[in-house]
This record gives C-alpha cells, structure tokens and sequence, in this order.
C-alpha cells in the first residue's frame, strides 16, 4: 500500500522527525487560508501515487496568491501523467501547500530490503532530488548501503559510516542520527517496504529536514496495520487492481482484449509470454492465487469480466492447491452473476480434472477447451470475438 | 534416489488439521508419502484421518515419530514460528508452503534458521516430489509426474507443474522436481538445488525456470557455468510483462536492465544452457537435450 | 547487584504480574497495621540476600498477632545465617508480610545466560521449591531449557513447549504466556543476570502467581541504570566487599591474615593457591584490574590494610594494562594515608618494573622483595608478623 | 610462523587516542609491530605519534591502510559496537581488550561477528602476540617474551605473562602467546586455539592453563584427547578458592561438581596432559617434558 506524501510526513511528525509547514487543501476555496497560514511565496506539491511528479509539472513555486489560484484550479481535480503513471494519468485531488526551505544539500535517503543480504537496508546518495535508479545505472559506486542485521539491529557505525561518506557537516550529524534511528524504528513499526526521503535537506542553518516523503507499506503485513488502512487513497488505483487487492488476488491490468485466469504467478507470466506469441494480446495479469475458495475465483473472473476492453477469455488453471473443480465453479458462478456472454478457451490440469471439465461442459457457458499451453494460446488467438 | 526426499523420508505436517495442511496431507499419503505426524498446538492426542497422531508441539511429535521432513501450512502470521520449532528441533528438511509471510518477519528467522543444522524451503513454495521414491511433500499434484531423470527446479508452483506435464506427455520422467518459492526471503536459492542435481546420480538432466527481477538468474547461470556439468534447459518467464509491474511474486518485476528477460536468457545461453524459447517448449526442448546425449 | 525479594515482586508488580499482597515492614511497630491489612493468617518473609531462606528459620507461618509479635521480635535487627552465608549471617533489616496463596502446583522458573549457547535462556522445571542446583544433580532431565536467540526472540512454539512440560492447566496458560513474555522483557530492561521465581505457583482457581522472586542485575550493566541504584542493600553486602565493589574492584574476603593486592583474576587466584601451598592463609581474593590508576590501586590497598585480621601483604603485579610504577605509588599512597605499619611481600614484574620497585625502595616501607612466584609465597609464609 | 600473528599482520588500533589505546599502541610499535592506522571517531585526520594515520571510521582505515588485524580498547559501552564495526569492515582478525562489556550486549554481537568472515578473540582479554615476528597486539609486556616453540593459552592476562616469564626465565621461547579472556561470552574458545597450534610447524608443545568454573576446560580436555597430538602441559588455578565466591571472571566460580579444579585436572590427566601442579611449576614442567621430547 501507498502513502502520500502529506500522510508520510504526517507520522514523520509523529517520530519528531523535522519536516516543513504545509496545510493540505483538498478545494479551491481552501487555498486562501493555506496561503495565510504557511505565506505566499511557497510551493504547491500534487499529492499523487506516481514518481516524477516534478517534472510533468506536479510542483510548483508560486509567489503570489494569484499564482497559486491558477496553478491550483489547473491542476486540483485534473490528471497528472508522469513517467510512471499511463496515459490516462493519476488524479490530483489534494495539494499540499508548503513553506519553502531553504535548502543547502539534497541528499537521497531510503530504507528498503537487500535481498541478497536478507535483511532491511539503508541505500543513500549525495544526488538528492536525482531517482536512486538512474544514480544505480550511472554511478553505482555513488549509492551508500548500510544493512540492518536482526542480531544487532542499526549500529553506531553506520551511522558515523553515513555521516563521513555524506559529509553531514559536524553541527548537523546529531539530528542527522537521530533521523536515521527512527526511520530504521518507523520501518520497522508500519512494515515499510520501501521508506524513502527524496531529498532529504540540509539547511543553510544546518538543520535536518525531510522535504519529501514516500512509503511503501509491505501489503503481507497490512494484516496487523488495521490503523493504516484509513490512509488508503483508491483513487490513485487502477479500479479493477484495486478491486483485486482487496480481493487478495495479484492483477495487473494490461492494454490488450484477452482476459486472463490463471493461477500461479509463474503460470499467469507463462499465459502472457504464449498469449503475446500466439498473436493475442492479454487484457491483464491474473493470478487467482492456492488458497481461492469457489467465491474468490467467481470474483476474480467478475473483475476480468467487468473490464470493458475484454472481449474473451482465457482460462489457464493448473490445479494444485486451487482444485479444478473449484475453480470451475467460481467461473460459472461469475457468468451467472454478470450474465456475460463472452466466449472462453479453458485449458485446466491437475487435481479434480475431470469433475472440473464436468462442471464447464454442462454449464451453457461458450467454452472451447484446450491441452496444452500451445493449443490454449492458439485457440484465444484464433477465437472470434463476441 | 533423486533429492531431498526418499524411500527413508518420514513426514510431518505442522498445520495438518487446517484446510490446505489436511488435503495436502491425504493427497501426499495417496500418492504414497510416509507422512508420520502431524502438528496443531491445542489437537494433540487426536488422530489425523484415524491413522496419523496430532501433537501439540514439534517436540512431542520428534520424540514419538522421530520425522525427518516437515510440510509447513501454518497461515502467515504464525508460520515463522512454526519455522522456528521445526528448526529448533533440528527437523533437518522443512518445507514452507505458507504464503504471505511478511518480509519483515522472515529477516530474523531465516538467520535463525542458518543457525540450525537445517535446510529450509520456502516459504511461498509448492514444496518437492521424488516420483521414483513415491514421496510427495507439497502442494503438486501427484498424478502428472513420472519417475524418470530430469531435475525440474523453479521459483514457481504452478509453472513447475506445466513443466512436468509437458515432460510426461512425452513419456520424459522426472527424478525430483523443486520450487524454491517466490518470496524476497526464502531458504534455498537456484544454486543449492542445482548443486543437489549435479551430485545427484539419478538426475541426467536440469530444467531450470526463471523469471523476470532480481538478480538470481543470473547468479545461478554464473554458477552452471563454471560448477554444473550436466546440460540445463533452461526457460525465463515474463518476456512480455511490462517494466514497473510487479507479476504476483514479490520479485518479478522489471525494475531495471538486469531484471529483464533479455538480460536473463543472455546470462543463461552464456552459461551454456539449452535455452527453452517459450513456455510452450519446455518437453520439445528437453527431448531434443535427451536424444542428442 | 542484588535485589531483595520486596523490591523484585515491585518491578514484577510493574510488569502486571501476578504477585500476592503484601506490607515490609522494618519496625516491629509496624506489624500491627501490616497485620490489619494482610491478616492474621500470614506469612512472614526476612528480607536477606541469601538462599536456603526457609530451612534457616527466615520465613514463618503466623496465624495470630501474637504468634508474629514473638517472629518479628526474635528476627528483626537479628542476623539470619543459612547454608549460603558465612557463620556471621546477613542482618535482617526488614521483613514482608504477605497474604496466604492457596496453592495447587508449585513451578521453579528462571531466565538467565547459557554460555555455551551464547543466549539468555528460560530454565523451568516442576519441582518447585526445590533448588535448581539439587533438581540439575538429582533429575537433570526434569530442567527444561529454552533458549532466547537474539535475532527473532522468545517465540510461541518455546512457549508450547514450557506449557506442555510443565503441564500447566489450560485455563493458566494465557496467564502463563504473559508471564514468560513479561520476563523476558524484564530480564533485557534490568540487564538481569539472573531473575528467578522459586516457586511460581498456580493456585487452586488457576492463577499464576510469583510467590518469590530473585534478581541479580549484571555489575557490568549498572551503569545504564542509574534508576536502580536506589535498590541496592549495602546492609547485605560483606563491607570490605561492598567498598571494593563502588570502586569497581574484584574482591572476595577470606578468612587467613595475608592481604593480598594482585592484577588479574587468574594471577590473583594462582597467587592464593601458591599462598595457601606455602602454608601461608590469604584474607582475601583481590584483582586490581587493568585500567587501574594510583588512586584505584591506593583505594584496594587502603581495604586491605582496614580488614582487622591482616597482618602482613602480599603484593604481586605483572605490569600489563596496569604498569608497576602505578602500582608502586598506590601502595605508597595507601601506607601513607592509613599510616600502617604492616610488612609486605612485594613480586612485580612487566611493565615499568624498575620504576616501581624504585618507588617502593626509597618509600621507607618494610618491603621484602621477591623474583618468582614461588619465593614470594615462600616469604611471606616465614615473614613475621608485625 | 606461529599463530594469528605473523610478519604480514597490518593492525589497526581503534579506540588509539584513548588512554590505554595510545599506551598499548606505542608498546606495540616499540615492540616491533606493524601498527597502520587508528580508528577514533571525531579524530580523523589527525596523526598518532606523528607517524600513525588516525580515522574516523574503520572503512576508512581500510580503504587507506589495508589492515587485517583490528586491536580494540574502545569503553565497554561502546566496544560492541567498534567489534560489529570492524567484523563489518571483514577485518579478518578481531581483537578485543575492552572488559567490563555487559553481558546481553555480547548476545547479538556474537552472532553478527559469526556472520562474518572474522575471527574474534575477546572481549577481557590481553591479546596475542608472536614473539619470533615481533608482533604483540594486546597489553602484555613485550620484554618478557623469547621467540620460541611454546604455544601458551589462557583465559587470564597476568596469568598468561606469569607462565611467559616463567619459561623465558628457564631459556625456553614461545612461538605464541594467545589469551581467550575470561567473560562469559567470548570470540574463540580453547579448542579453536588448540587447533590452531596443532596445525603450526613452529608450535613443539602447548601450555594450557585453565580456571575454576564452568565446563570450558572439561571440553577442551575431551577435545585434546581425540585430536591434539602435541604435547600438552597443564595448569588450572582456583584450587584453594571457596565454593560459590566469583574470582574475579565471569566463569571463576565453584557452583558444582564440575567447576571445582579437582574434575578439571582429573579431566586433563584423563586427555594425556603433563599435570602442573601448582602456578609456581608452569616453568619446570614444561623443561622437563621438553627434555623427554
């Protein structure tokens, strides 16, 4: 799960980490007393879920009340398209409104984990406001890490190992450990996957200051995170990715016209890798998951099925943990529900085989079955539409 | 004889009353799995399906059945620990088929874990089968694998399961099949299984399935290229997926040059692999491998 | 340092632990209003810093005003001598007056280091009330040992294991587990070197209760608690021992008359078995330590020349860490400030060894210098005493 | 050759510009070691005695000086730390003087000190030092060492000169001088040091000394008598010491049967050892056993 920037800062706050004024305004009447509160000359930040917000023109220095009416009545409620996001964009329906700082050094701060070592680990760089992927291709040896192994947790070295390699000047370097404290704590606290400051600043008056803000909460763990969930903005979502994520079901909408069904990640990249070969073009990403009962699979397939640029079905499931009977099921049952009428290839192996062609074949539904993954692959591709 | 797994292989099963543990259990027992104990803290003393004893701890279930092999369905928020009473017992193979552990968790106890005179896989795995030995410990279907000698190993369940059907449609049996599991944390990598094929006598040739992000590909292509001398098939998955999308393992997404498929394929060819060019090709590959040798 | 089983059952109290009522009292005046709050029927527990508590007599059933009048009178301000204390006895300073437990099984419980493990680890075994020492010799299987490893701490499944062991009832074993967990805690809050429930009871409702509780808090720890000092009974202390203990010194008092000021704890016990070969009898253990400066080294002879049985010292130092000519000017120092006339036998070696038998040389003290280990114990077995 | 130390041993000194840090440097320098660096942080920059490179951290140190034995007199409160920072740095060999670490401080850091490629000897320990290669890194006093074919260990510092002085007195060197050091929680044990002179060809015989307490001794003595086939002399101190007084270390203290000195000496006497019989005879029994040899 995704923070915004004004909701990371806001438990940044709550760790007394420094972090500038701002109010977050939400409606163009609201600009006014922002603007009285935090003062004209200030910087308006869209608060999307989308890297390079910067530069597609989602920041903006204003200096003037009418300035900031114009960028806001711009943006607020518009689209913001940025690298990241597709062609549609994210929304902006909230600004924050920001003092300016007064800024010495940018510098890159963000806690992650190292797979390669198994544990969380500190990645920083002396390019602030640069994206830690084009340090990593242009100058990886530019990128500070410092791992955080459980038996110890962070050490005081480390951070003296950060402080040297970043020339942290000396009247700077105890905020600048206790900064680095308890974001290590914060990480650990929420379940961050990903916590990073971009760019972290060091003022002129040397102060610590975390002038953006972004994290990623680790969604395997949002079971024990019941007060984060509030912090859930679905509208920066894909609907249907986030209908799936609430389902606990891994989708990823594509741009072409053939739903997938499948269980098993390696399987459903597999379904996509022979889909594309074949001449089709997946409409998305789905992996219904082991442990789906017959209701989980019904929505998984209403999700494909209430994608308006689907036009078929392909259905790869190869039962292990997920029966084929059950699966069978959840597919009748969601044509059932949405009355559909759009045709599927079924290919289906595994445990309870049969009973789940049995289930399919006497459902009415328009299904063509397929053997191998060739046969299935050739078959969505060769399908007329409905 | 295969890996991993044998005629000696005495299982238990922690988790063995839930949903998954109690299905997975009566098919391993039908595939012919020695299944000797099963583990769910407050059933000890109850039988499951009227012949395997529940114990309430790892402990009471080693002292009375004295397992070797134990299947983990714990749900993720207990299944460190369960990890961790296996390890702690000393259970020298454990098999995590839980999904969902949060990383965070699994950061201590797979350091605990590598202080134990264990091997652990997973989690997030759909477990091994040895078809010679009739010992299936995890979530594969039994029915589709053929004693044989191809070494099947993978991040994924189900993929390996496509893989194996694919060889046994051709009559190609398997001596183990392997899914190390797709977490960002888990016990045994690519290299520890392709090093058990390699010593293992039974096994004549190795499929090994990828996918896209990370790194891990490349460092077992690196690894095959300099330490394993029987011929590998190998296959990436995710060609098509685009960059920035994270495929439903935590680590399959593109992220950067080395993430891609490209990039894995190259590693994987330089390495001398015979190279599986979709995931259509998996048995023609490997029966072209076998009549050539 | 050592805690008195009031102040243990007070930082157990802190931790929501189950332990009974109770009033101290250090008056025998005060025994009325503890009775009136306790009750008649109660236990009376003498407050000393020594095992085999009960079989000596220092705790008593009461169950009658006069009954406890008669205990308190005959204890308090008395000296209690059990089979761990010398024939002296500790002082009874104060007494706890606790409410009767209705007891259905009575548990030992400890956490504390296994070295070989390198980890904290729970010991628990059923037969409560006994000494773990007895339980390790006679039944060394009925010890139940988990240990806490640092990278993932306590976890459930040891938990099961101590519950199942135990055979604690079902309807205890919540309570159970928040003990342990508690504990657990504890012990790392405190630096507790060891922390022991003897017995830990579970009552015929199915309570668990701490009926005693021991801690030791590791000497090497106290100076990141500063909040515990307060609890520390000098009454309890050997004096000599306590004095050397605030300058950080390792002393053990002995009963022969060869004071003996030696660096190092395995010269120091080399030096009393040679001592005690040559028919000589040390009056005491004392390791200087390495970083010992004049004024430490004056301060460790200062409490060998104030133990009334002393009559002559034995001075062995290999200049190491502590160089001899330090050595030399704190005994100087030490004759000096306590103007004592005492001989000693003098051994150094190492580390500016001239300078310091130069200093002791021209000090006018009555030194007898010796070269080897042997001759040194050889002197001052014939030296005469002054 | 001798062990742990030799003529290519590069040492860094950190905590250098403390008290003991600085006086134990220049006894070592004089001595004839190869001292590189020193690590303080807040002093990079500055020079030790004019010659000696001071850092503000170890990764520092080593990017500029290469050491591969790192000597550490840093305060106990902050010594864990240094250790993790120079493990951390894979300083191949770690030596830790600083007594006085508290005990729960030692728990984690053993462990990460095992995740690494180091060695660690300590903590409250005097160090090592090989008297043929002129390298002393610890607090002993160089003068009375002689180059030779003795190996001594010992968990005790003064102890450890004792029994030097001792053999030098009678004319006979040693080829290394190793103490363990006496806390409860410590890098490398006995046996690792036992091992390590069985394997050096400078190495004739080994003086052993051991103390109360604990079981140390009684492994080590098992591990003598299956595995080292040099002669071994030893000594175990605390006879006359009283049951349940700590002296001094953490270990020295009679709480059972097996901590008194009496089972350690049967056990040695059991593993083949030439028994000394008191601290005084360290010097005599090995003249003679070296006689016989």
């Amino acid at each position: 799960m995704k923070l915004h920037e004004y909701q990371t800062k806001q438990i940044f706050r709550n760790y007394q980490l420094n972090v500038p004024n701002s109010v977050l305004i939400t409606e163009p009447k609201e600009l006014d007393h922002a603007l009285a509160t935090i003062g004209e000359k200030c910087v308006l930040k869209c608060q999307v879920h989308a890297g390079g917000r910067g530069k597609a023109g989602g920041v903006k220095l204003v200096s003037t009340l009418t300035e900031a009416k114009a960028y806001v009545s711009d943006m607020l409620m518009s689209n913001l398209v940025t690298h990241q996001t597709d062609d549609a964009g994210v929304p902006v329906t909230s600004i924050l409104v920001e003092e300016l700082t007064d800024i010495k050094t940018e510098l890159y701060l963000a806690i992650t984990l190292d797979r390669n070592n198994q544990c969380p680990t500190i990645l920083a760089s002396k390019a602030g406001g640069m994206e830690i992927e084009e340090v990593a291709e242009s100058n990886p040896d530019d990128i500070i890490y410092e791992n955080i192994n459980p038996s110890v947790g962070l050490q005081p070295f480390q951070i003296r190992n950060l402080i040297t390699k970043l020339e942290i000047p000396k009247d700077s370097s105890s905020e600048f450990s206790y900064l680095i404290n308890a974001l290590v704590k914060m990480f650990y606290d929420i379940d961050a996957s990903l916590l990073e400051i971009n760019p972290l600043v060091i003022t002129n008056d040397l102060k610590v200051i975390a002038l953006d803000g972004k994290v990623n909460i680790e969604d395997d763990a949002m079971f024990r995170h019941n007060d984060l969930l509030t912090l859930r903005d679905r509208s920066q979502e894909d609907q249907l990715e986030a209908e799936a994520t609430d389902l606990g079901i891994a989708y990823v909408n594509l741009s072409g016209n053939v739903g997938c069904l499948v269980n098993g990640a390696g399987l459903a990249m597999a379904t996509l890798d022979v889909t594309n070969q074949a001449g089709a073009s997946p409409a998305n990403f789905l992996d219904v998951g082991g442990g789906a009962d017959i209701e989980k699979v019904a929505k998984a397939v209403s999700i494909i099925l209430s994608d308006p640029k689907v036009t078929k079905v392909l259905v790869n499931i190869f039962g292990g943990i997920l029966r084929c009977d059950i699966a069978a099921d959840g597919i009748v049952s969601a044509y059932e529900r949405t009355k559909s009428q759009l045709p599927l290839v079924v290919r289906m192996l595994g445990t309870n085989v049969d009973e789940g062609q049995q289930i399919l074949k006497t459902s009415g539904l328009n299904v063509t079955f397929a053997e191998t993954l060739s046969e299935a692959a050739l078959a969505i591709s060769t399908l007329q539409d409905n | 004889m295969g890996i991993l797994l044998n005629k000696e292989s005495r299982i238990m099963v922690q988790g063995i009353t839930g949903k998954e543990g109690s299905f997975h259990a009566t098919t391993g027992i039908e595939y012919g799995t020695n299944v000797v104990a099963g583990v769910t803290p407050g059933k000890g003393g109850q039988k499951f399906n009227d012949t395997v004893p529940i114990f309430n701890t790892v402990s009471e279930a080693k002292e009375a059945t004295n397992p070797n092999v134990s299947l983990i369905f714990v749900p993720p928020a207990f299944a460190p620990d369960a990890i961790c009473e296996a390890a702690s017992n000393e259970i020298p193979l454990i098999i995590c088929i839980t999904e969902g552990i949060p990383v965070n968790d699994m950061v201590g106890t797979i350091r605990y874990v590598q202080s134990k005179p264990v091997r652990l896989i997973g989690p997030n795995c759909p477990g091994a089968i040895n078809p010679t030995d009739r010992c299936k410990v995890g979530i594969m279907p039994g029915a589709i694998h053929k004693p044989g000698n191809v070494g099947v190993v993978s991040r994924s369940g189900t993929l390996t399961y496509e893989a194996v059907h694919q060889l046994t449609s051709l009559g190609i049996g398997q001596s183990s099949c392997v899914g190390i599991g797709g977490d960002p944390i888990i016990g045994t990598n690519y290299i520890d299984i392709l090093n058990l094929y390699e010593d293992d006598p039974d096994t004549d040739i190795i499929v090994f399935i990828g996918e896209i992000g990370g790194t891990m590909e490349q460092e077992a292509a690196e690894h095959i290229k300099h330490n394993i001398n029987k011929p590998v098939c190998s296959l990436i998955v995710g060609a098509t997926a685009p960059a920035g999308k994270r495929m439903g393992h935590a680590g399959a997404i593109i992220t950067g040059s080395t993430a891609t498929a490209a990039s894995k394929v190259a590693a994987l060819k330089d390495a001398g692999c015979h190279i599986i060019p979709t995931p259509a090709d998996i048995g023609d590959v490997v029966a072209k491998v076998l009549s050539h040798n």
